[in-house]
């Protein structure tokens, strides 16, 4: 192989006293600390890093700058690393992606020489004939599509985040960026610069600006000291800024950390990307930007071959000849495709080391080794017209063509912002030509090269910004007149082969009739070409191919490449991993002050959103006869519950009964102090939304319970209505201050007095739905007379810090009583047994009251609650269907589930909503939607059960236990 | 990530915030059902600036936001009580059947 | 003698994983408060002065709210400031204002506060239409998070800027930390950095949970109450 | 190789044929205009011409081909919805697609997969059993399916119980499917186009011409652009995100609220998962597509807006939701994220059919789920412009229910499904 290693001074970024090991495609390499995996290979001779898309054709390194096409290669578990930022490390063991065999061998590299039989879009265009093929070819395109490997085993690692702030942001450490810096800092701005690389300097650390090589160092040296020691900047190194969102939200992922960074200005100097010139061959290892080279060199210390071909239009390209010519790089022509001598230091000190430079000239194919590894030679001829070269041309033997035809703004986060770019024909660049407020941009970015006029243009943005975050800024430094823009970019580095192998894109193996095609084809919006050809939709996100496919769009349809425009840029700017994004997941979780005695109880608990409620005590082997053993409980002695997920809300002024009289459909102005009563919640569309109990503990204060899924948005309507009506009534959600448990059974009464001596318990003193407060073991109580489960029973509610204490003083108290705590599985039952109905399970997005056969929670009297008028049209409009209790005709039937269907003459008219065995009524009982002419009491109706068997049910009213409600009001 | 200021808690992330949409003006309880359904059931939609409804959540405040739809700017926030300024009495409308 | 908290009927909401800690605990308003950990007080005092979480629930605290609730407390005598800031009173107590219409009082390190005692006793349904208390020490859990690297921390977790330099002694924020809604407000103890955080009691070991993991980086450590009085007598905040 | 291909490769002139012949000028007049370019338009414009004969039509958009939400979507189709309405509308849908590649002579990678809605809670799964029982009841494939078969049915996904939100079942929908959305926009309008049928791109309707408006909506006579004005016959709107909009030119008030929904996908991977997954409890899916990218989303943004900018919180939400699911998915990169104007109704459930204009008709409504529908909205669209009556199929859906508060129940299964 051609590439080798440089010795020092070359490899800035290298610590060549740490030789690392690593692995590559099954054989070990070392390098040194500071390499990337691309670079170590490359100083270890290594041509080929990965196989490209669709033809596998192999590929190396295009940029070196962290955003290569084809340098995406697998470490272990992780996909898709990019060869030419990830650094190694010991024991680092790397292998290549979408190779079929091995990266040498690649079985599936038959492809290239099939390629003309698969055109552009050639999936839309066969492959479904005869009707059903699809289905086994898909499998054979899955299967070559797609490049790194998931691996079901792979550790989910350690990911956090981090919020932080600054006056001002700048994305970019070059010279721009650090100017820019720096100009905002001195005038007191708290500064945040922000560069991808493990160090500041953008092209001032590998580009070469003057015949000796050595200014941009120099210079590079002077701004990163001035920099690091400015205490009002805080530098954030191998950090990549991978977006802007609104209202200057940066993202900027460093490690395993994703940091939000929140700026009041930004300063965005961001560089710009040098573009491919387009040559049959052009993908293939060995050719490479101007950049690249010079990265190789200068960073890493690579030799990036023996003998080159450059092809340049600019200095750059000068530049880099001298840089190849010192690393021992033969330069065996220059080819400047500019046909007139271009006047520059750099193009002279070329000239003057003897490199033959041809004007008006271009490479046009880079010559294969055998397997494509790498090239043999360069053949260049001259241009005779846009894209076109004469037939003659020069074979240089040559293993590396380097070229530099010009840049494309990295605009990524301008875009995001909503700035806007357009085609400038006499530069051939895209410009920034509109920044929204107090976004600010410098440097090659805006399309400035000139370093006097980046550095002027970087220290104006900073101006600017700290200006924009509020400082007191003086007179604006000044920009020199001549930005160097011209003659950085060719106008159409473009060269068609008559053979193809033309690469627009890299990550998609487009070439140059891909993009002519579709477009004849009639995808002739740029936006439609993008998504006919995939030019720009893979991993490098068109950084290489944007440009030059808009200028061959633009060309293609008779328009201007600034009519043609260019596709959005969208986030990320670079990739960014799952894991970065999702940091540590929080997920709240909320404890009853009891939970820890459910589980020491053996309870299996549920999650009920943020809550966790036991489901039923003991092992799950048991479930039924556990469920059973509460229900029983319940029904004969007694049981506990923890019902402290019920949302709480104190609601107190002079006009709590109005606003409760508005807020639910039941009347709540003459209801007395000491009881309790029903409440239930509609929305504006009449829809049953929430229910609970108001208790009134004085003329000015209710105490009001809502659902567990409902409380907190319950406690937002409140507040929502509120602040229209202005009623006198403040109300506070009080959902976690209390602790609460029902008390339910015929021994209730007993347990309870046994710890409450200051509440005169008898029916007759304290009948149901009353309310009272006390104190139960010392504990201060609210004990409300309700019985869900219909059995005597007292909702307690203290306060949560005492819950867990409450809850022991009640198990202790019960413990003679045959006391037994029970889930919320049992209570579901014995609730259907009293045929109360819960909120989301027996209504659903669209019930109405009438629906539910709850026009007894109505009052009629009040001139106005939510939800009244449109409950006014639907008793109008009448029932399609109504909530009615059901049994079983056939008590041998088997128990239809939750949700099967009611249907009537094959149609459905209704479902399930709850059902149930009940132990003490020995019969399977239910709620159901049916048709309104089914809901009288003895209507026999059909459900559809498991299997498709169609049973009988018989319509019951409610309660099926206890229809009387005697054991409750004991 | 937006920034909503809040009158009360100066300029936050919209995460804490709940969207409540448009700001509406509640017609008189003897409307038409076309109006009410007008008010309860459709929406204007508006492609500009709208006066909305935002609840911020830690502090449990509803605020009026006036928000270009358009431009995802934020363009004013107040209390509600500088839009709703008085307590909203609901009386009985007189009995007209069949509107 | 070692207090077990579960012999008390107010019972912290994270008595647990405080126990688990190696906690002492004392009996503070009925409630036992973990005084200082495994560690003892005075290695806890200096790890806090680096990166410290205290569970400060069994202290005092109490609030009003409603349309009256300001002018009923300045009745009282209480000095209340702007929104969101905090004013400490003559004997100790802090009052926060958290709204126009809400005040949180937040008693002394001792679990005293003479201010709640005073108000609690004069407020009645009558006598403060419009004002309504809160019940504080039920509602919500109080942390202490001390140490140069509290903002730092905080800043893993929420997304107002609450750095010294931005977010001054007696700032409340109210606002989201860990997608939970809590209150921070900061009140350096003697000359370290520290933030008072309250939030919803049910979430209390949700929270220690995710403070512990955050604090990790910082060599954050759980300490007792006696660390965070130990740091509060280097100066003199209350 | 495939014969098609052959072709392409001998042939020295690619392509055989220019898919969207492009109409320079618009006429001055047509006998049917239709608003908006997506899926929808473009399909009823196809089978308006292919069944109904009727190629004096206009395509009028204001960007380009399904630039809009057609374009954007994450191309999930499935029937499994929960209202009998929607059932039988989006199977017939499903029937049409599998038909497609063929008829339009272009794959459309239609791609069944099986559709798994995950349950994490116990009311879920009795939603999941609604649905399943509704969908026998008209023939589709739907199955309450419960952890131990979800591992056989998907063994990439995290089953475990030690996650805040254990999966307790899931509605295993066989038919379930994805199929390249472009490739559909792209099949209906060359078919329609090569019929006769005109598109114009980047024409924006601006306003719509009424005749005898007094009281009553009116006829409408012809539609305003920004390339001019055109006399017509009837009118239909397509436009999903500008449906409120484009229905003011009319004087009809919607109940629909613009909404971004974004999406994103990853790095291009080598095949691994074949199921789509959705969460509703989590707000996320995901399925892998024929190129290996995971295509990803989750609900709708918190707010409204006319615009389709990204957010980071969407995919920190996402991501926090989908390693849940896929703990092993850390390490994989996300390539792009991008979003959509999305018409959300409040009942989940379209709007189409007839308005109070006489001849301006309507399809909207199609928040996040109207891709699945574009061939069934197209043929019965066709099928009413053509023959002036309302399809059965699609009676259920007009903008009347919203004015008799009479919602269809489709929340349970459509809000973050697709
Ligand atoms: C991110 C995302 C994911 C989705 N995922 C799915 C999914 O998985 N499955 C599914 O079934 N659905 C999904 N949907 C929904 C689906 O994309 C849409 O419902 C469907 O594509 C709507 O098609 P359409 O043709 O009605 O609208 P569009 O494709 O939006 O077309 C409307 C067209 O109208 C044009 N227009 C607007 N105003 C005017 C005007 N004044 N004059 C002229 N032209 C105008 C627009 O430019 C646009 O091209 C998703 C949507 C989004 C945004
Ligand atoms: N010879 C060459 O190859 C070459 C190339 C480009 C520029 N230049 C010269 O460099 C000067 C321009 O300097 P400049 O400061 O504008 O550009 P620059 O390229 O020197 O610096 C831009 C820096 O921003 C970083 N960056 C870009 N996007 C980022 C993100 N999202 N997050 C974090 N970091 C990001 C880049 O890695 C780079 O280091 C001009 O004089 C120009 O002529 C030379
Ligand atoms: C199903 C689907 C898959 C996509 N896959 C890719 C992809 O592989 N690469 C890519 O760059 N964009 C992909 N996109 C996103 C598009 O590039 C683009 O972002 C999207 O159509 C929205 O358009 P806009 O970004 O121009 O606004 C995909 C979009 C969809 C709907
Ligand atoms: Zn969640």
């Amino acid at each position: 192989m051609t590439t080798s290693r440089l010795p020092a001074p070359a490899g800035a970024l290298l610590d060549r006293a740490k030789p690392i090991t690593f692995g590559f495609d099954g054989r070990s390499y070392t390098g040194f600390e500071g390499d990337t995996i691309a670079s170590a290979l490359a100083a270890n001779g290594v041509g080929v890093l990965s196989r490209s898309f669709k033809y596998h054709r192999p590929r190396a390194v295009l940029s070196a700058a962290g955003h290569d096409a084809n340098a995406l290669v697998q470490i272990g578990a992780e996909p898709s690393v990019p060869a030419d930022r990830r650094r190694i490390e010991p024991g680092l063991s790397v292998t290549p992606q979408n190779v079929f065999g091995s990266l040498a061998h690649d079985r599936a590299a038959v492809i290239d020489s099939l390629g003309r039989f698969l055109p552009v879009g050639f999936y839309y265009k066969t492959f479904f004939r005869p009707k059903g093929s699809w289905k086994h070819w898909e499998k054979l395109i899955r299967a070559l599509a797609g490049l790194g490997k998931v691996d079901l085993a792979a550790p989910h690692g350690y990911h956090d985040k981090q919020y932080l702030f600054a006056d001002v942001a700048v994305v970019g450490g070059g010279a721009a960026g650090m100017a820019a810096a720096l100009e905002a800092a001195e005038v007191g701005a708290e500064v945040v610069l922000i560069e991808e690389n493990p160090r500041l300097g953008g092209a001032l650390g590998y580009a070469r600006f003057d015949p000796e090589g050595g200014h941009g160092a120099s210079l590079m040296a002077e701004l990163a000291a001035k920099v690091e020691a400015h205490t009002g900047i805080t530098v954030m190194l191998d950090a990549t800024c991978n977006g802007w969102f609104a209202d200057h939200y940066l993202p900027v992922i460093r490690g395993t950390r994703l940091h939000k960074l929140r700026a009041r200005s930004v300063v965005v100097a961001t560089g710009s990307y040098e573009q491919p010139l387009v040559f049959r061959n052009n993908d293939l290892p060995g050719v490479m930007y101007s950049s690249a080279a010079q990265r190789l060199i200068r960073h890493y210390g690579v030799r990036p071959g023996t003998r080159a071909v450059v092809a340049t239009a600019n200095g750059d390209g000068y530049g880099a000849a001298l840089d190849l010519l010192e690393a021992g790089v033969e330069v065996a022509c220059v080819a400047d495709l500019r046909p007139e001598r271009s006047d520059g230091a750099l193009a002279d000190a070329v000239a003057d080391r003897g490199v033959p430079i041809v004007r008006g000239a271009t490479v046009t194919e880079a010559v294969p080794q055998r397997g494509l590894v790498g090239i043999e030679a360069a053949r260049v001829a001259r241009i005779t017209g846009q894209g076109l070269t004469t037939a003659l041309d020069d074979r240089f033997a040559c293993d590396l063509i380097v070229t530099a035809i010009g840049y494309n703004p990295t605009t990524n986060l301008i875009h995001h912002a909503g700035g806007r770019v357009s085609y400038n024909e006499e530069t051939a660049m895209f410009e920034v030509t509109w920044l929204p407020e107090t976004l600010h941009a410098a440097g090659s970015v805006t399309g400035t090269f000139a370093l006097d006029a980046v550095i002027g243009e970087g220290r104006r943005a900073g101006w600017s910004a700290a200006r924009d975050a509020g400082f007191k800024v003086g007179a604006a430094p000044a920009v020199p007149n001549d930005r160097g823009q011209r003659g950085v970019n060719h106008p159409w580095p473009i060269f068609p082969h008559p053979k193809g192998r033309d690469f627009i894109d890299f990550d998609e193996d487009i070439q140059v009739h891909d993009i002519l095609d579709a477009i004849q084809e009639g995808y002739d919006d740029i936006e439609l070409m993008k998504r006919f050809s995939t030019c720009g939709m893979g991993p490098s996100q068109g950084r290489h191919s944007s440009l030059n496919s808009v200028r061959l769009t633009a060309r293609a349809t008779g328009r201007t490449v600034d009519e043609t425009g260019t596709t959005t840029s969208r986030p990320p700017y670079a990739q960014e991993s799952f894991g970065v994004l999702a940091g540590r997941s929080f997920e709240p979780e909320r404890l009853t002050p009891m939970h820890h005695r459910h589980v020491e109880a053996g309870a299996r608990m549920m999650v009920a959103g943020q809550w966790y409620r036991p489901e039923y005590y003991g092992p799950a082997a048991t479930r039924a006869e556990n469920i059973r053993r509460e229900v029983m409980a319940v029904r004969e002695a007694v049981g506990l519950i923890d019902v402290s997920t019920l949302g709480g809300l104190e609601v107190c002024g002079p006009d709590a009964a109005e606003f409760l009289n508005r807020i639910y459909t039941f009347a709540y102005a003459k209801q007395p102090v000491g009881r309790a009563r029903y409440a239930l919640m509609t929305d504006q569309a009449g829809v049953v939304v929430d229910d609970g109990v108001a208790c009134r503990f004085h003329d000015h204060h209710f105490y009001v319970t809502a659902t567990t899924s409902g409380a907190a948005a319950v406690y937002q309507r409140m507040l929502f209505w509120n602040a229209q009506w202005r009623l006198q009534v403040n109300v506070t959600n009080v959902t976690a201050s209390w602790a609460a448990v029902n008390l339910a059974g015929p021994k209730a009464r007993m347990v309870l007095a046994k710890i409450c001596a200051d509440v005169e318990l008898s029916a007759e003193a304290f009948p149901y739905m009353e309310v009272r407060q006390g104190n139960l073991a010392g504990i201060p109580a609210r004990i409300i007379r309700i019985g869900f489960v219909g059995e005597l029973g007292y909702e307690i509610h203290v306060p949560s810090s005492q819950g867990e204490a409450l809850w022991d003083a009640l198990m202790a108290a019960g413990q003679e009583h045959g006391i037994v705590p029970f889930g919320i599985e049992a209570q579901r039952l014995l609730r259907l047994e009293k045929g109360h109905i819960i909120i989301g399970q027996d209504t659903d997005g669209v019930t109405h009251v009438f629906e539910a056969d709850m026009a007894w929670a109505i009052s009629r009297n009040k001139p106005y609650f939510v939800g009244k008028r449109t409950l006014a049209i639907h008793e109008k409009n009448g029932l399609t269907r109504k909530l009615v209790g059901f049994t079983l005709k056939n008590p041998a039937d088997p128990a239809p589930k939750e949700s099967h269907l009611v249907i009537r003459d094959g149609q459905i008219v209704g479902r399930t909503t709850s059902v149930n065995g009940s132990f003490v009524l020995g019969k399977v009982i239910g709620l159901a939607y049916v048709a309104p002419d089914q809901a009288e009491p003895g209507t026999t109706f059909q459900i559809r059960i498991e299997g498709g068997r169609m049973i009988e049910a018989v319509v019951e009213k409610p309660p099926f236990y206890d229809p009387g409600n005697k054991r409750q009001e004991l | 990530m937006k920034i909503l200021n809040c009158p009360l808690n100066g300029p936050r992330n919209i995460s804490e915030f709940v969207w409540g949409g448009e700001v509406r003006t509640h017609p008189a309880l003897d409307c038409s059902d076309a109006e009410w359904a007008d008010y309860a059931a459709l929406e204007n939609n508006t492609a500009g600036v709208v006066r909305e409804w935002w609840y911020h959540v830690p502090t449990a405040y509803w605020i009026i936001a006036e928000r270009d739809t358009v431009k995802d700017v934020i363009v004013r926030t107040y209390p509600a009580r500088e839009l709703f300024k008085d307590r909203v009495v609901f009386e009985a409308p007189a009995k007209q059947e069949g509107r | 003698m070692h207090l077990d908290p579960s012999t008390l009927p107010r019972r912290g909401f994270l008595y647990r994983e405080l126990a688990a800690l190696g906690a002492s605990f004392v009996e503070v308003n009925g409630q036992a408060a973990p005084i200082h950990l495994a560690a003892g007080q005075e290695a806890e005092a200096s790890a806090a002065r680096v990166m410290g979480l205290a569970d400060a629930s069994a202290l005092r605290r109490g609030g009003y709210k409603g349309w009256t609730a300001l002018d009923w407390l300045r009745g009282q005598g209480v000095a209340i400031g702007d929104n969101n800031t905090t004013v400490v009173q003559d004997e100790g107590s802090r009052v926060a204002r958290l709204a126009d219409s809400e005040a949180l009082i937040l008693g002394d390190l001792a679990g005293r506060s003479a201010l709640l005692d005073r108000v609690e006793a004069a407020w009645s349904f009558e006598g403060a239409v419009g004002a309504y208390p809160v019940p504080r020490p039920d509602t919500n859990f109080w942390f202490r998070i001390t140490g140069a690297h509290a903002a730092n921390m905080l800043a893993k977790m929420c997304g107002v800027d609450l750095r010294p330099r931005k977010f001054p002694d007696g700032a409340v924020a109210q606002t989201s930390v860990a997608r939970m809604s809590a209150i921070v407000i900061r009140h350096d103890l003697g000359a370290t950095l520290a933030y008072d955080m309250i939030a919803d009691s049910a979430a209390a070991a949700y929270m220690w949970r995710c403070l512990l993991d955050a604090m990790d980086e910082f060599e954050g450590k759980p300490v007792g109450l006696g660390a965070v009085r130990a740091l509060a007598a280097e100066g003199s905040s209350p | 190789m495939v014969f098609a291909l052959l072709k392409y490769g001998l042939s020295r002139h690619y392509p055989a044929r220019h898919q969207f012949p492009r109409p320079r000028e618009l006429k001055p007049s047509y006998d049917l205009v239709i608003i908006g370019g997506g899926g929808h338009g473009l399909a009823t414009a196809y089978y308006l011409a292919r069944d109904w004969g009727i190629t004096n039509v206009a395509v009028l958009d204001k960007g380009y081909l399904a630039g809009g939400n057609t374009g954007r979507n994450t191309a999930i189709i499935r029937s499994n919805y929960l209202t009998p309405e929607g059932v039988q509308f989006y199977d017939e849908s499903i029937r049409l697609y599998k038909d497609l590649s063929n008829d339009f002579d272009l794959n459309i990678l239609y791609s069944e997969r099986g559709h798994l809605t995950l349950a994490h809670t116990d009311a879920a799964i009795r939603t999941m059993r609604w649905r399943a029982e509704v969908n026998k009841h008209f023939g589709v494939d739907s199955e309450l399916v419960f952890p131990a078969e979800i591992a056989k049915l998907c063994p990439q996904l995290n089953l475990s119980d030690k996650v805040r939100y254990p999966v307790l079942g899931a509605l295993y929908h066989v038919p379930g499917a994805i199929a390249r959305h472009d490739a559909v926009a792209w099949g209906y309008g060359a078919g329609a186009a090569t019929r006769g049928v005109e598109i114009h791109q980047r024409t924006e309707v601006t306003g719509i011409l009424r005749e005898g408006v007094n009281g009553t909506g009116g006829r409408v006579t012809g539609v305003v652009t920004d390339r001019g004005t055109i006399k017509c016959g009837k009118v239909i709107q397509a436009v999903a995100g500008a449906s409120s909009l484009v229905a003011a030119m009319v004087g009809l008030k919607l109940p629909i609220r613009t909404i971004p929904l974004q999406a994103c996908v990853s790095q291009p991977l080598k095949p691994f998962l074949d199921k789509i997954i959705v969460s509703g409890s989590l707000h996320v899916y995901i399925s892998q597509s024929s190129r290996g990218e995971l295509v990803m989303g989750g609900s709708t943004d918190p707010y409204s807006l006319y615009g389709t900018r990204s957010t980071l919180d969407f995919k920190e939400g996402l991501m926090m939701h989908m390693l849940e699911l896929f703990p092993y998915l850390a390490e994989v990169k996300l390539l792009r994220q991008w979003a959509g104007m999305t018409d959300m109704t409040p009942d989940f459930a379209p709007i189409m059919g007839e308005t109070p204009v006489e001849n301006y008709y309507i399809d909207a409504g199609w928040g996040t789920w109207g891709f699945k529908a574009t061939p069934v909205c197209g043929k019965r669209n066709a099928e009413m412009l053509a023959t002036g009556k309302v399809p059965e199929l699609i009676a259920p859906f007009s903008h009347r229910r919203f004015l008799e508060f009479k919602q269809l129940g489709e929340k349970g299964a459509a809000s973050v499904g697709h």
